[in-house]
């Protein structure tokens, strides 16, 4: 069987927070604890989660602009070769750069301001040595056409441009290598929503065009239920509950998850219904609860939530990582879940 | 007819001053931001015609700045005035020859002008020879007057030199120091700052304590000891040298740490991380977009530095520390104003104090002129 | 009978005076406000929504000014009503008026509190300002708001500096501070903007209950639609300075009248207008702040534009069919 | 909690002196030549050249071993207290300092109220009308008293006040900071009468600068503050548009401002250094200056060993300071 494009195991970000005076770490910011999860080829994996979550450091450690601590990261671009990315040099790493290619949340920022369209998107065509000046030029004017920008603005600076043409500047610039994965940073939750629209369309009909694949960060439920085939939930720096977009939205299992769905509003008055709100706040990353992470705020909790640390548990093709779920849990207390479902 | 044709092009106008603005680059927008600081803007013209003048003083000199006139000792200015001379046909910049005189009360020594003559200043004239750019030998000057006649256009010192040829050519020294210094504290603040920034770890916190500590220990007693170990028989090309070197040493901390800062906060921008992505090398990301970004910063917080060196150096020279005679700078000069305890009697030796001012503050504005330019949230 | 409106625009624009030109930044608003009532004010960014509430309280800055219209506030029932617009942005009636009767929560809760100064410090401001309270009772009133807005251990929170709040704690503080003296309008400016999705349930939930408890009308300005539908009574949808339509919260998203709702609509996922598959978007992009166009401001992105009438005359603003308020040409 | 805070910077700051002060020694001793050489050199021009006075003086400062030994007997005297003697003067040192530190710190403290007195309000006044004509008209001000090097203000000052006084018929001497009868006297009331006719002229000149400097700080920093919301919000409360300036962007602007009087702790006395030769003022600057040319290596390291010790204390000042007047450094957040 062919290995799936990207394979993340276990993988863990740790920062130092605390110091010692010769640089040793004290005390470490946990922003991501054994992650795993899958994506195959032309999928799109949407990455959602609240503010500390850890979404974007898992997207940021996937391309190795962090560090992992631990964990494997396997990329697969040609369907036969795996890399590890996670224990690569920098050296190492540069020529499968150009398979994987980033889209940053702010386009006011990850877009250099003193270069021209032309510059910005040629690049990663340039620092490859893909072709000559004159097809590169007559590349990058295919590439922004592309995303919906005209060919004339090919000598334009940033500054000319709008957050939602920035956002395409940047797609082109992601396209220009044709990559086989783009790890999307929040990429339209900077935009207004008439906006975010076209930048989403855009980017479906480029997935299907070129067979790309997506880790999609973001934190709007309904921008992920829109765009994205698996839904991963992380909370705390932990994956919470991972499966198929039906199975996430349609049947969620773990209570983060439901508790997640129940509070983001939906755009329609005539589903207005009692909100469930989960109380408390998300937890300091770097003084992290003992137990499952979530057990303060769980509505579900029981006592030895806040001792045990869950185990990713897999049910019906999906993973939730909940004790309600492990091992012959649910059929000793169906009632519990039944009520949580309700 | 008229307002229909007016406003049939100016869409079009319009719409090329919107094209000519998108398409403009930083350094483009960062002069269009300039320009609109009048003051910034004549501040660089003044700065642009003083290094112009003082670089060229040998040109512009009438005098050896160094040659005693002992028929004129102390003389106050000779006023330069336009008008009518004898024999010309054309009116053109006189002065009237000042006469010395013993005053019949006091019996002081003391010049008045003598009104009935008129002296014409001669323009582009030989005189005493020089180096055009230490190539060419020239006798060409920008003014003088016949043989015979004085024309000290800011009267002369106690030895009877030139004040205006030595305003000039101690202004080459002082502007000189004052850029070569900067320069000099640039090239280490942004090396080590730079090094500092871009690697980290080890190396910063080593560069950082060492700035630090050197920024703890007041400046004033390493800058006099320092400039106390110049021997006295050095020549004053070596005394030149270490002054700046001096100046230098005491003044990168503070450019190391704004290269540093600015360095640390470029390199978490998204798109350099963008590049480090599309597998730019990290030379790349450091010369196409960190430098150029910092670049403009840097100009301004260079062109602040250079006034603070200037006055450094006259201060420094005022107390009899950094250059001696025969070397000729703006701090010389005033330290000579003031060994003469002739402030009140002479005070045109208090010229190059005005000089000093006015290269701080043309410098002062055009550097907050530039800052402002630089910032694009500015408005 | 219905209640008198509390609060009342009529026909209100801000301009600023910049040296590039005059960017007109509220051009003609008009709405009503009463008691228990929820208006969500929702538009995309630069449609003046924020300028028109900043202008009812009288916190428009220089170059900028109201320069046409009245903004009628009633203090209590009964009284006379007074026009904030105006009234000096500094006078003492306004003061009187901002922050006690009239109160406004900001749209960032990170800097929206001074760092250097107690919580305390600032809710006691307020009481100060806006009522005769002494001391002690000025501290139970603070307390007592603390823990209305749900801050557990509320007297010593009530000594502590924001940097030791949370984002949305520190939005709960904003509330607290806001509706100390009872106001009888709260605007709330993007109020749950940048929280997280189960904070901002929290926070908007905390709202209506406070809302409920003081009869308090809300003016809720958003960019969120769904803030928008989880929340609102009535909704003024804004395009360019101008409310384009307006009508109450079912009515508007089931049957929106104008092109520019109904393409917003369209593009906003999940959204009862909105397509499974490609989302339907509004071509162009909101034109600068400089670069007013005649006639309809829509009329250049608008699908539906009539030529020779839309891009000629602007449209005037008016009641439809008894639910809904427009301004299009379409429906004249 | 505050107090051992304290107590741990203070016991950081003995080897970090120890360092510094060693540093210095040497450094003092960098110059080529030595006393002894400026001596022998003295003698000889007056003619009289008495080699036991030079080896009496070597003998008893251990002046013929090398630096570092000298720096042990040094440090070994300012234990006891005894920070030894003046070449030049022949006197001990802590009596040259004990004569000289009162008028000196008298003119910074003098000058640094003035300063502050000054420059709040035209700060906070120059933010708030920024971009008007006013603004304008300080920003220049401001430059052109921070472009005057500080001795040519003095030479003006000087000249304008013997131009004064002659026009009133009185004579005045501007040099120094005592009439001629006072000096040398012990501390007496006419004493600081007289300094106090005197003192204005140095306190002016620095003050210039100084202020000149701080408005423009002050200025930047409350525009900076002015933009943040919470300001907006201040007023969205009612408060008094001149109280919401002042409660809240100024007190936070203020904040590094107040917390960087540490920091002029040691200009106390060397800040002043140049304009205090020019003015021929009784202080510790001149003498400091006079000591480094003269090889004094006493008198120099003992009142740059001052100046360090200031500048470790005013650092620890500062910090502690900050920690009390901002809540967020003192709660240990950011």
């Amino acid at each position: 069987m062919k290995p799936p494009l990207l394979s993340v195991k276990n993988l863990r970000v740790w920062f130092p927070k605390d110091v010692s005076f010769f640089g040793k770490p004290l005390t470490w910011v946990k922003a991501v604890d054994d992650v795993c999860f899958d994506l195959h080829e032309g999928e799109t994996l949407g990455l959602v989660g609240e503010s500390g979550s850890g979404k974007s450091t898992t997207g940021l450690a996937i391309l190795r602009s962090h560090r992992p601590r631990d964990g494997s990261v396997l990329f697969c671009p040609d369907g036969q070769r795996v890399h590890d990315l996670s224990k690569m040099e920098h050296r190492e790493l540069q020529p499968l750069r150009r398979h994987m290619q980033m889209i940053f949340q702010d386009p006011f920022a990850s877009l250099n301001p003193r270069m021209t369209v032309l510059q910005l998107v040629s690049e990663p065509l340039k620092v490859n040595h893909v072709g000559n000046a004159e097809q590169r030029k007559q590349r990058v004017r295919e590439l922004i056409v592309e995303a919906g920008l005209k060919a004339e603005f090919l000598n334009r600076y940033p500054h000319a441009f709008s957050g939602g043409q920035r956002q395409r500047i940047v797609i082109a610039r992601a396209l220009a290598l044709q990559p086989k994965l783009i790890v999307c940073d929040e990429p339209v939750s900077a935009l207004d929503v008439s906006v975010q629209a076209q930048i989403l369309n855009l980017m479906m009909s480029l997935k299907e065009k070129y067979g790309l694949s997506y880790v999609f960060v973001a934190h709007d439920l309904e921008v992920v239920r829109h765009i994205a085939d698996r839904v991963a939930v992380m909370y705390a720096g932990r994956l919470v509950e991972d499966g198929t977009k039906a199975q996430v939205f349609g049947n969620p299992l773990h209570p983060y998850t439901r508790a997640l769905l129940a509070s983001s509003p939906k755009p329609n008055p005539s589903h207005r219904a009692k909100r469930g709100i989960l109380h408390g706040e998300v937890p300091d990353p770097s003084n992290l609860p003992s137990g499952c992470v979530f057990h303060p705020r769980c509505p579900e909790a029981r006592p030895e939530c806040s001792h045990i640390v869950p185990a990713q548990t897999r049910i019906d093709g999906r993973n939730v990582r909940c004790l309600l779920y492990e091992s012959g849990r649910t059929l000793t207390d169906p009632a519990g879940a039944d009520k949580a479902a309700s | 007819m008229n307002a229909a044709k007016t406003t049939a092009v100016a869409p079009v106008s319009a719409d090329e001053a919107k094209l000519a603005y998108y398409e403009a680059s930083q350094w483009s927008l960062m002069r269009r931001r300039f320009c609109k600081h009048k003051v910034a803007v004549w501040a660089i013209y003044i700065l642009v015609a003083l290094y112009v003048v003082c670089m060229n003083c040998d040109f512009f000199s009438a005098y050896d700045p160094n040659e005693f006139h002992e028929r004129w000792v102390d003389m106050p200015p000779q006023i330069l005035h336009f008008g009518k001379v004898e024999g010309y046909r054309w009116p053109r910049f006189y002065v009237h020859p000042s006469i010395r005189v013993r005053h019949p009360v006091t019996l002081d020594e003391c010049y008045y002008a003598d009104t009935s003559r008129r002296v014409p200043l001669e323009f582009f004239v030989q005189g005493r020879p020089w180096r055009f750019l230490g190539l060419i030998d020239t006798q060409l000057h920008f003014f003088g007057v016949p043989d015979g006649e004085s024309c000290f256009l800011l009267g002369t010192g106690r030895l009877g030199q030139d004040m205006f040829s030595r305003l000039l050519y101690g202004g080459r020294i002082s502007l000189l120091v004052g850029f070569t210094a900067v320069f000099l504290s640039f090239f280490l603040g942004i090396s080590l700052g730079g090094i500092s920034g871009f690697f980290g770890g080890k190396v910063d916190i080593v560069i950082q304590r060492v700035a630090e500590v050197l920024m703890t220990i007041p400046h004033i007693p390493i800058w006099l000891t320092m400039a106390a170990a110049i021997p006295k028989g050095w020549t004053s090309l070596q005394t030149y040298f270490v002054m700046t070197l001096i100046l230098a040493c005491m003044g990168w901390t503070g450019l190391c740490r704004t290269v540093r800062g600015k360095l640390l906060s470029l390199r978490e921008e998204d798109y350099a991380r963008a590049a480090v992505l599309a597998g730019a090398s990290q030379k790349r990301v450091i010369f196409v977009h960190l430098i150029p970004n910092f670049l403009s910063h840097i100009i301004a917080t260079l062109t602040l530095a250079i006034p603070g060196m200037i006055l450094s150096e006259t201060s420094l020279s005022y107390l009899g520390l950094g250059l001696r005679p025969p070397i000729v700078s703006w701090g010389v000069l005033l330290k000579e104003a003031h060994n003469g305890q002739a402030v009140l009697n002479q005070p045109w030796l208090l010229v190059p104090a005005l000089a000093v001012i006015l290269t701080v503050l043309a410098f002062n504005f055009a550097g907050e002129g530039l800052r402002d330019a630089a910032d694009p949230y500015s408005t | 009978m219905q209640k008198d409106p509390i609060l009342e625009f009529d026909n209100v624009a801000v301009e600023y005076q910049l040296d590039e030109g005059v960017v007109r930044a509220v051009n003609g608003v008009s709405y009503k406000v009463f008691p228990d009532e929820t208006l969500a004010i929702v538009g995309e960014s630069g449609c003046g929504k924020s300028q028109s509430s900043y202008a009812a309280m009288g916190l428009i800055q220089p170059p900028g000014r109201i320069t046409r219209g009245h903004i009628w506030f009633r203090e209590a029932d009964g009284k006379p009503r007074i026009d904030l617009a105006g009234l000096d942005r500094n006078s003492k009636e306004i003061r009187s008026i901002r922050g006690g009767k009239l109160a406004m929560i900001f749209q960032e809760p990170m800097t929206a509190l001074s760092p250097v100064h107690r919580i305390g410090r600032q809710l006691d401001e307020v009481l100060k300002l806006h009522t005769d309270m002494g001391k002690p009772q000025r501290i139970d009133r603070g307390c007592e708001m603390l823990r209305r807005v749900g801050i557990p251990d509320a007297r010593k929170r009530y000594d502590q500096f924001s940097f030791e709040f949370s984002g949305g704690m520190r939005q709960r503080i904003m509330i607290a501070i806001a509706l100390a003296c009872n106001p009888r309008v709260l605007i709330a400016d993007e109020p749950t903007t940048g929280l997280d999705v189960t904070i901002q349930s929290q926070i908007l939930e905390l709202m209506k209950t406070l809302q409920a408890e003081h009869h308090m009308a809300v003016v809720l300005i958003t960019h969120d639609l769904a803030v928008v539908a989880e929340t609102a009574d009535r909704v003024a949808v804004m395009y360019l300075g101008r409310i384009v339509e307006m009508a109450d919260v079912k009515t508007l998203f089931a049957a929106p009248k104008h092109p520019y709702t109904i393409a917003l609509m369209k593009s906003v996922i999940g959204s009862p207008l909105a397509a499974d598959g490609r989302l339907q978007t509004i071509r162009g992009s909101v034109p600068g702040p400089l670069e007013r166009v005649p006639g309809c401001d829509f009329h250049p992105r608008c699908d539906a534009c009539i030529p020779g009438l839309c891009d000629k005359q602007e449209p005037v603003f008016k009641d439809i069919d008894g639910k809904t308020q427009v301004s299009c040409h379409l429906f004249c | 909690m505050l107090g051992r805070y304290i107590l741990k910077r203070a016991l950081l700051a003995v080897p970090t002196l120890l360092l510094i002060s060693f540093s210095i020694f040497m450094f003092i001793q960098l110059p080529p030549g030595s006393y002894v050489e400026v001596k022998i050199e003295q003698m000889k021009k007056e003619g009289t050249v008495d080699m036991s006075e030079v080896n009496q003086l070597i003998s008893r400062y251990k002046l013929d071993q090398p630096a570092h030994v000298q720096y042990v007997f040094w440090m070994g005297g300012l234990l006891r207290g005894d920070m030894g003697e003046s070449f030049v003067d022949g006197r001990d040192v802590v009596d040259i300092l004990a004569e000289r530190l009162p008028p000196t710190v008298a003119i910074s403290v003098i000058t640094i109220c003035l300063t502050w007195a000054i420059a709040v309000p035209f700060g906070i006044f120059a933010a708030v009308k920024k971009n008007t004509v006013w603004d304008y008209l300080l920003t220049f001000i401001g430059l052109a008293a921070m472009a005057t090097p500080g001795f040519v203000l003095a030479l003006v000052f000087q000249m304008a006040a013997v131009g004064w006084a002659e026009s009133h018929g009185a004579t005045f001497d501007p040099s120094g900071l005592f009439s001629r009868e006072y000096l040398g006297e012990p501390w007496s009331f006419g004493k600081v009468i007289d300094m106090a006719k005197h003192i204005w002229i140095p306190v002016a000149i620095l003050g210039v600068a100084g202020t000149a400097g701080m408005i423009r700080i002050l200025r930047a920093n409350v525009i900076d503050e002015l933009r943040k919301q919470y300001v907006l919000c201040a007023r969205a409360r009612g408060l008094h548009p001149v109280l919401v300036i002042l409660r809240y962007p100024v007190r936070v602007a203020i904040n590094p401002m107040i917390s960087n009087i540490g920091l002029v702790l040691p200009q106390i006395i060397s800040g002043s250094l140049i304009i205090e030769k020019v003015l021929n003022l009784e202080t510790v600057g001149p003498k400091l200056l006079m000591s480094l040319q003269n090889q004094d290596t006493y008198m120099a390291a003992g009142i740059v060993l001052m100046q360090c010790v200031l500048a470790i204390v005013g650092i620890l000042v500062s910090d502690v300071l900050l920690s009390m007047i901002d809540p967020r450094i003192k709660f240990g957040a950011k």
